[in-house]
């Protein structure tokens, strides 16, 4: 056990390298003196241009600059973001938490919706299923941002019931939370119900039945707890799209969160930020798999024993 | 459903591949004095801020918008298969590396890597296919190495192996198709989902550009006339949506004709 | 053989205490009914049957698979069905639960339990039924406990929805149930999960979770099938045990060996029909229907061998392979010759495929050699269907099989069709996947690729253990057949010692990896020398060991035997 | 092309809170620093200037109280008002406006848009506390019309000792709005300065802004700024889509308040250095053979004017002549460009010279695209093809825009700039504003010409503001009939509003400016 963590941790620390050095790489691959797009379209003086250049190390050879940011990083510096003036880590800081609070709302509603769905339309009648598999399928194939302009028309501009901007208040947080949850919802509650169904017809079902359990009594005793490990597989997995889907979310409905700061970071190669927001990713996606592992573990104890 | 959704699907590839037969017009003429004009039997789908027919357009787009779809998730099949044959058959340090790589994409935001290529490659649909494939891969990888493990060890390997056929035999004629069987379900949905990780894409102006008449990227110009003139955007959205509806029924029958 | 299984079962009969009363047969032939009956029929009973059902009709969505199905089961009385697979047996049982599932529609003259009529009941009240008055052991032993949960949780939970123990005293019910049903330490066991317990431990648990609530009835569904002989007894045992504190017992197998052992009646069913019902000893020793008669025919005996001895095909020396620090097979040495069949047996685990799996090379041992021509070797496999790759249809598996067996192309349809005729198959499933063949087809289609490439050398891996009775005589003869015909040898392995017996010229006994004895199959069918040996012997159901050599008697192992299995002697 | 709201107004109510709707946000604060013009509407609450330019192009005192000009041209001599202190209490005096003034110079600012528009600033020296004088190594004439832009806003010197990074986040000034918070991607909170009382002389009242609270919202999707806005969630909206401007004005409740905006026109720059556009008459088929004026009318549905000079009509020195100085013909237009040798037509069309077809490369950034100007641009495209133009746009980002920009790598790019002064056309056409590797200009045309060169220079030295006008009438005219530039329309602000609200003004810079606005309570 011991030793499964420390390998765990072992490569994690190796993904986290690897991410920052593809990035790093990816970033300086693409066409753009970091100076000329930092200072954009304006004019400067040389001895603005100068200073720029010195401030953040850019005549330095690549190599260099990659040696010490990475020698920075382990020092638990992030650096300082050349646009908007204050150090990576407050910038990001500053962004985690509003990202955080509508990822995990949106992920707790989604996969709350989505267990009562599977468990309500597994194995029912044809067309309760047909009707909510097809609603799936078009949860699925609206773009994100589509829904989000689409839920602000109704609920905010026409009956007003919910304000189209702003991060005050649980009121602000639900269009946002519903656009992000609606296609992760719906991806868990295709999976869900399918494994619902291949689990009802399992014998241990039957025997439960045998006892006398009810059928909603099976379904949340028994069977809900076959799905949880493929569930929690796609949502682990999942995590890394909310985020992704969370960008569009952001600036639609005006929210603060890092995928606003990506997006500008990425266009104003203001690398210090992009490499922190990698950083952070990597740094989740490496705490999520280790989440989902021990989850995994609890859930089903056929898989303690295996090393 | 199913009947529907199968010749949904033809019409779409009729119009990929036969645009005119379908409409008369051309996807970019272009006419400021017939703008923003609503559905009606000139223009059956209503036009577009350039006064484009967003019918004729629609038809047009659905060759580069199939091909997003169908090309980004070709080239992460692809690659995601190399990927993963080569971890679950080439040894232990090959595993390793692959599978670290392949962790290291993972572990990337799918936005940032999105960005990312289309910041080194520009934009524009191969481009935006590139993004795609390069995210998607990852997951095709796993999948694959870990249906292979399964299959390597299946039975009937072994009743191959001691029937006496020859290694590569074995790998092309029983390993290799069997762990393609999953995969081609999860491509079919994920020829869907491409087609609107594209469309996403394009509205974030990391799309096709102009005048291509790509549903995504009309989807994501329609929205600034939304209020004024829905059609521009609600047609090409319904297009997306129907075509992902239709992949997606026709991979599940797919899928349980397989099972 | 079949004069011979036939014999052993009449034999048999002599022992089995009629308790049931004769009954008019066969309800088959009546058109279905829909209207209730009245209870007459049942009351020549002194007691009010725990269940009793008329005129069951059951059918699902294109499948009629009860027709007419009428039985009862009284207190302390042990009524068996048994029948070839999906003949309706479980139907029949699910019914009694009101478990047949949304799309079945199921008609009875009567369903009663304890003389109530239970047509009408809503969910609500057959939920009370179950557990509670009839306890249900399904057919899969192995995958009917649930893998994430500990079994103590499984077995509280029928006290619990029944409200039957004060919770607090619910964990010393479970202690008490399992200690019952014989579990050893079950303070361990009841925080176990299935997959820590061995099927006969879990088979038990199962039992003890149906019998929580103190049922009038318990229905045991196949209790034995998945297990291997000696667990095997010991199932039987405790099933004697709770008919003889008084619990119904209706019993479904489709070994009538099993059922000998316990049933008072014993019901026959074909294609949804009870075609034969009436007392263990009226059906076993006066079989009136066909079917019946050829249920008794199937079960396998010792064979009369008359086989050539050729030269040598496989010699191993010395076998021995670790895995992980576990000793799998451990100093295994014997020789198989051209034309003959060397059977291995021992429980599950004991290192029997394995040390297949060495002959074939698909292990290196860790020591001692094997001397055999691969190319001349080819394979049955336990679970035929698995050895299939599943996109393949027979044709191409034929066709893989011959190419490798250096057969030109054009040659191979012939081949193939030949083959399929050999094993008894028409081309007719040339196009046909594995998966939509049925069990003996499958065999069958294996055995053909077996042959394909002419091999001198057949090793078999529990070949029939996966069919019913009557599929696995066919694939017996199959096997016999093939080997006076072409002269091949078959390195025979399973765990049922009747069908070994009946192949095989020379026996390897198994026991942890260990050749605790090997030699003559008479010799040691007859004679065991080993505890061991002696001990398995013992384990096969109705005893028909003793009937072959009357000299067996005075073992020890014999006795315990008897005290074990039959309590009811006497 | 004119102000304020026309809604009958009562008195003026003290009182309330207004919420503004704006479309993009600053990354820094500091416009001393900032790159983006937007940071100069977040910060014109809060800073006061010097002095105050009105609409005419005319200079009014504001914190400083009378200014002397030396007659080389090159020092300024500011008397400064007194009384006045910044909201964290620092008075204001010459020692103040010195810190602020090499603040903007200096490298560690790493100012980008005010030092430029600095010039050949020298220094300052602080007089007595109530006198300050800047100094330049040459005449520099557009100097009081920067001074007066919120660029130029006179922060505590308090604040900017904290640093760079502080005034990121906060700027203290003496203006009649205090900053509250900003909030990166959300916005920025003021309250009201209660001790305000130095009003430039141009605005509507004294004393005090009217309302108690301001708020900017950062709403970058239109759709949904402009639902905020007709939904009453919020009072007024930056940037009102022009395809919406019919539907708000048929709304009873809202109003659209417009502003012109003065500087360079929304252009197409044509690469007069290489490629196509470097012979005369093939930018001039361009220009008149595509239709701008009623392109530009049909798909801004008249909100925004069609451009015919380099600059807009608010930019002092804007020359009237140029509004018939060409016109669309496309018979002259095909005629130029069959002497220019494009005679052939391929397949599909184009024209083409030597089996060369006539292509224009135009990097088009979608991305930061405002205004449709994406959908304009696809319109030209179309419009080009008639004359036989194949536009193709090139797949660019943000970040190599630049890249392409400053290696001349294009043949037609579009911008904006907007600038208050004449001096706009500098910015635009002087031979040292062409981009280089090392260097970004806005001469995006690459025009090279000594004579407007020339012209540009003898403008910076005279304060005459005839004699400006003069020199850059020149310039326009020239830019014209070369057609080194394509203008296309004159961008206009429009902002979207509650009617409850009133007395929005502009600055010149077409900012809307909130210290006389007011929310009447109706
Ligand atoms: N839920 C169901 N839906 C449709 N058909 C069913 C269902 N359950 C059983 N059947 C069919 O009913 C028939 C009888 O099945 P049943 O399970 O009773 O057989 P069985 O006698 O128990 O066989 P086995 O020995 O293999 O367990 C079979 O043809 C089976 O396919
Ligand atoms: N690949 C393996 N890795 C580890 N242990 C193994 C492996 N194969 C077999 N074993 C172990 O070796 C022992 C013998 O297994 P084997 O499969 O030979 O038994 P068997 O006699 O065929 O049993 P059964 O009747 O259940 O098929 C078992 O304890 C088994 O768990
Ligand atoms: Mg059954
Ligand atoms: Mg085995």
């Amino acid at each position: 056990m011991i030793r499964r963590i420390l390998t765990r941790l072992g490569t994690s620390v190796l993904v986290l390298w690897g991410a920052v050095t593809v990035s790093f790489t990816a970033l300086h691959l693409t066409p753009g003196n970091v100076v000329d797009v930092l200072i954009g379209s304006s004019i400067v003086t040389p001895e603005v241009r100068a200073q720029i250049i010195a401030d953040y190390g850019l005549d330095e050879p690549l190599f260099v600059q990659y040696a010490t940011y990475l020698g920075r990083v382990l020092r638990g510096d992030l650096g300082q973001s050349y646009q908007l003036h204050e150090p990576v880590a407050s910038a990001i800081g500053a962004q985690l938490g509003p990202s955080l609070q509508l990822a995990g709302a949106s992920l707790l509603v989604a996969v709350v919706v989505s267990t009562t769905l599977a468990i309500l339309t597994a194995r029912r009648r044809p067309w309760i299923r047909g009707l909510s598999s097809n609603l799936e399928l078009i949860g699925v194939s609206i773009p994100t941002f589509w829904t989000a302009i689409l839920l602000l028309t109704i609920f905010s501009f026409q009956l007003g019931w919910f304000p189209a901007v702003g991060a005050d208040g649980l009121a602000a947080l639900v269009l946002p939370v519903i656009a992000v949850a609606l296609p992760i919802t719906t991806m868990l509650t295709q999976m869900m119900r399918e494994g619902l169904e291949l689990t009802l017809e399992q014998p241990f079902v039957l025997t439960a039945r045998t006892r006398g359990m009810s059928d909603l009594g099976v379904r949340l005793r028994h069977a809900l707890r076959h799905v949880l490990v493929p569930t929690v597989t796609l949502i682990g997995w999942l995590v890394g799209l909310t985020v992704g889907a969370m960008v569009a979310v952001e600036q639609i409905f005006s929210r603060q969160g890092i995928g606003q700061l990506t997006l500008t970071a990425v266009g104003g190669k203001d690398l210090p930020v992009v490499m922190g927001v990698v950083l952070l990713t990597a740094v989740l996606y490496v705490v999520v798999n280790i989440v989902v592992d021990v989850l995994y573990l609890l859930i089903d104890p056929r898989l303690r024993g295996a090393t | 459903m199913r009947i529907f959704a199968v010749a949904f699907l033809a019409l779409v590839t009729l119009a990929a591949l036969a645009p005119g037969l379908l409409t008369g017009g051309t996807p970019d003429a272009a006419d400021a004095l017939a703008a923003l004009q609503g559905p009606s039997a000139d223009h059956l789908l209503g036009t577009d801020a350039n006064g484009r027919d967003v019918f004729t357009r629609i038809v047009y787009g659905a060759a580069p918008s199939l091909l997003a779809g169908l090309g980004a998730t070709a080239l992460a099949v692809v690659v995601g298969t190399a990927l993963g044959l080569l971890a679950a058959l080439g040894g232990r340090v090959v595993d390793e590396i692959v599978m670290r790589l392949v962790e290291i994409v993972l572990s990337l935001p799918t936005l940032l890597l999105a960005l990312l290529v289309i910041t080194v490659t520009g934009p524009g649909t191969v481009n935006v296919i590139f993004a795609i494939a390069l995210y998607t891969a990852p997951s095709y990888a796993r999948l694959v190495r870990a249906q292979t493990m399964v299959i390597r060890n299946a039975g009937f390997v072994e009743a191959a192996v001691s029937l006496g056929l020859g290694r590569g035999r074995i790998v092309t004629r029983h390993v290799l198709p069997n762990a393609f069987e999953p995969l081609v379900v999860l491509a079919t949905i994920e020829v869907g989902t491409a087609l609107v990780a594209a469309a996403s894409l394009s509205y974030l102006g990391l799309g096709p550009q102009p005048p291509a008449p790509e549903w995504g990227a009309m989807l994501s110009a329609g929205r600034d006339y939304f209020s004024v003139a829905w059609w521009i955007a609600v047609f090409p959205g319904v297009a997306i949506t129907l075509t992902v509806l239709s992949i997606t029924v026709v991979g599940r029958r797919l899928q349980r004709r397989i099972a | 053989m079949g004069g011979d299984a036939l014999g052993r079962a009449r034999l048999l009969l002599g022992r089995v205490v009629d308790r049931g009363v004769p009954r008019g047969g066969d309800h088959a032939d009546r058109p279905v009914h829909h209207r209730r009956r009245t209870p007459a029929a049942a009351e020549d009973r002194v007691s009010t049957p725990v269940v009793e059902v008329t005129d069951l009709h059951v059918s699902f969505p294109g499948v009629h698979a009860v027709r007419g199905v009428s039985l009862a089961v009284h207190p302390g009385e042990c009524v068996a069905v048994v029948g070839e697979s999906g003949s309706g047996k479980s139907v029949t049982a699910r019914t009694l639960l009101g478990l047949t599932g949304e799309e079945a529609t199921v008609t009875a003259g009567r369903l009663a339990i304890e003389g109530v009529d239970a047509s009408g009941f809503p969910e609500r009240q057959w939920r009370s039924i179950r557990g509670r008055k009839i306890g249900y052991v399904l057919q899969d032993a192995l995958v009917s406990l649930d893998s994430l949960r500990p079994v103590g949780k499984e077995i509280a939970e029928t006290l619990k929805l029944h409200r039957a123990a004060p919770r607090h005293e619910i964990p010393g019910r479970v202690i008490d149930l399992l200690t019952e049903v014989g579990v050893p330490e079950p303070e361990v066991r009841a925080k176990q999960y299935p997959h820590e317990l061995s099927g006969g431990l879990r088979q038990r648990a199962l039992i003890a979770s149906a019998i929580a609530c103190g049922p009038r009835l318990l229905i045991a569904d196949e209790p034995t099938t998945a297990l291997d002989v000696t667990v095997q007894a010991q199932i039987l045992r405790l099933l004697a045990e709770r008919k003889r504190a008084g619990q119904a017992l209706l019993l479904i197998s489709h070994d009538l060996a099993v059922v000998a052992e316990l049933a008072d009646r014993i019901l026959v069913m074909k294609d949804g029909v009870v075609v034969e019902d009436g007392t263990a000893a009226q059906v076993l020793g006066a079989p009136g229907h066909p079917y019946t008669k050829s249920l008794l025919d199937a079960i396998p005996g010792p064979g009369s061998r008359n086989t050539v001895a050729g030269d040598v095909v496989i010699r191993a020396e010395g076998l021995v392979k670790t895995f992980k620090g576990r000793t799998a097979v451990d100093g295994v040495s014997f020789e198989l010759r051209a034309g003959q069949t060397l059977g291995v047996v021992g429980e599950s685990g004991s290192g029997k495929t394995t040390t297949a799996r060495l002959v074939l090379g698909l292990l290196q041992p860790d020591r001692g050699t094997v001397e055999v021509d691969r190319r001349q070797t080819q394979v049955v496999y336990q679970d035929p269907l698995s050895s299939f790759d599943p996109r393949f249809s027979v044709r191409r598996i034929l066709d893989e099989a011959l190419e490798v067996g250096g057969t030109p192309r054009r040659e191979r349809v012939k081949r193939s069709v030949e083959l399929l005729e050999q094993v008894g198959l028409d081309d007719s499933v040339l196009d046909r996947r594995p998966l939509k063949l049925s069990g003996g087809q499958r065999q069958r289609v294996a055995i053909a690729r077996a042959l394909a490439p002419r091999p001198r050398v057949i090793v078999c891996d529990e070949p029939v253990s996966a069919l019913d009775v009557s599929i696995q005589a066919q694939v017996l003869d199959l096997l016999t057949g093939l080997q006076a015909e072409l002269g091949v040898a078959y390195l025979f392995i399973s765990h049922h010692l009747g069908v070994v017996h009946h192949v095989s010229d020379h026996v390897l006994v198994l026991k942890d990896g260990r050749a605790v004895e090997s030699g003559d199959a008479h010799q040691i069918f007859t004679a065991p020398a080993d505890p061991y040996t002696q001990e398995l012997l013992a384990a096969v159901p109705g005893g028909h060991y003793d009937q072959a050599d009357p000299s067996r008697r005075a073992l020890p192992g014999r006795e315990q035997h008897h005290r074990l299995v039959r309590p009811q002697v006497g | 092309a004119c102000g304020e709201t026309s809604v009958p107004q009562g008195s003026p109510a003290k009182g309330g809170s207004l919420v503004f709707g704006v479309n993009t946000e600053p990354l820094n604060l500091d416009p001393h620093a900032s790159p983006q013009d937007v940071t100069g509407l977040f910060t014109r609450p809060v800073l006061d200037s010097l002095v105050a330019l009105d609409d005419k192009g005319d200079i009014h005192p504001w914190l400083a109280s009378s200014w002397e000009i030396s007659d080389d041209g090159r020092t300024y001599t500011f008397k400064l008002r007194t009384g006045v202190t910044f909201s964290d209490g620092t008075p204001f005096d010459a020692a103040a406006v010195k810190t602020n003034l090499d603040h903007i110079v200096d490298p560690a600012t790493k100012s980008q848009l005010a030092a430029a528009a600095f010039g050949p600033y020298e220094k300052s020296t602080v007089v007595d506390p109530q006198t300050v004088e800047v100094a330049f190594k040459e005449p520099y004439s557009p100097f009081l019309a920067a001074l007066a832009t919120a660029y130029f806003g006179i922060q505590s010197p308090k604040q900017l000792a904290l640093g760079p990074e502080a005034l990121a986040k906060k700027v203290v000034g003496t203006g009649p709005f205090v900053i509250d918070a900003f909030t990166p991607h959300q916005g920025i909170t003021y309250h009201r300065n209660p001790d305000y009382d130095w009003a430039p002389p141009i605005a509507r009242h004294t004393g005090p802004a009217y309302l108690e609270r301001l708020e900017f919202k950062v709403i970058v999707e239109d759709a949904v700024r402009l639902g905020a806005l007709t939904s009453g969630q919020i009072d007024a909206i930056a940037s009102v889509p022009p395809v919406n401007v019919t539907q708000v004005e048929a709304n009873p409740k809202l109003t659209i308040i417009r502003k012109q905006a003065p500087g360079g026109n929304y252009n197409y720059y044509p690469n007069n250095e290489k490629g196509v556009f470097a012979d005369q008459r093939v930018r001039q088929a361009f220009r008149d053979g595509i239709d701008f004026a009623t392109v530009v009318e049909k798909l801004y549905f008249g909100t925004f004017d069609p451009a015919f000079s380099a600059i807009s009509p608010e930019t002092a020195g804007y020359d009237k002549a140029t509004e018939t100085q060409w016109r669309y013909d496309p018979e002259g237009a095909a005629r130029l460009l069959d002497e220019a040798g494009w005679s052939a037509r391929d397949a599909e069309g184009y024209r083409t010279k030597d089996g060369r077809r006539l292509t224009v490369k135009w990097p088009f950034l979608k991305a930061l695209a405002r205004e449709q100007r994406g959908t304009l641009a696809e319109q030209v495209q179309a419009e080009a093809k008639k004359a036989g133009f194949d536009v193709r746009f090139v797949d660019v980002t943000p970040a190599d825009f630049t890249p392409k920009a400053l290696a001349g790598d294009y043949d037609l790019i579009d911008f904006s700039w907007q600038r208050a002064d004449g001096d706009a056309l500098r910015n635009l056409f002087a031979i040292s504003n062409i981009p280089r590797p090392d260097f970004f200009g806005q001469n995006l045309a690459r025009w090279n010409d000594a004579e407007v060169d020339g012209w540009l220079t003898d403008a910076l030295r005279t304060t005459d503001p005839a004699e400006r006008a003069a020199l850059y009438a020149k310039v326009q005219q020239k830019a014209n009939a070369e057609a080194s530039i394509i203008p296309v329309y004159v961008f206009t602000y429009l902002l979207g509003a509650s009617k409850n609200v009133q007395d929005i003004t502009f600055e010149p810079q077409a900012f809307p400016v909130f210290y006389d606005a007011w929310v009447s309570q109706a």
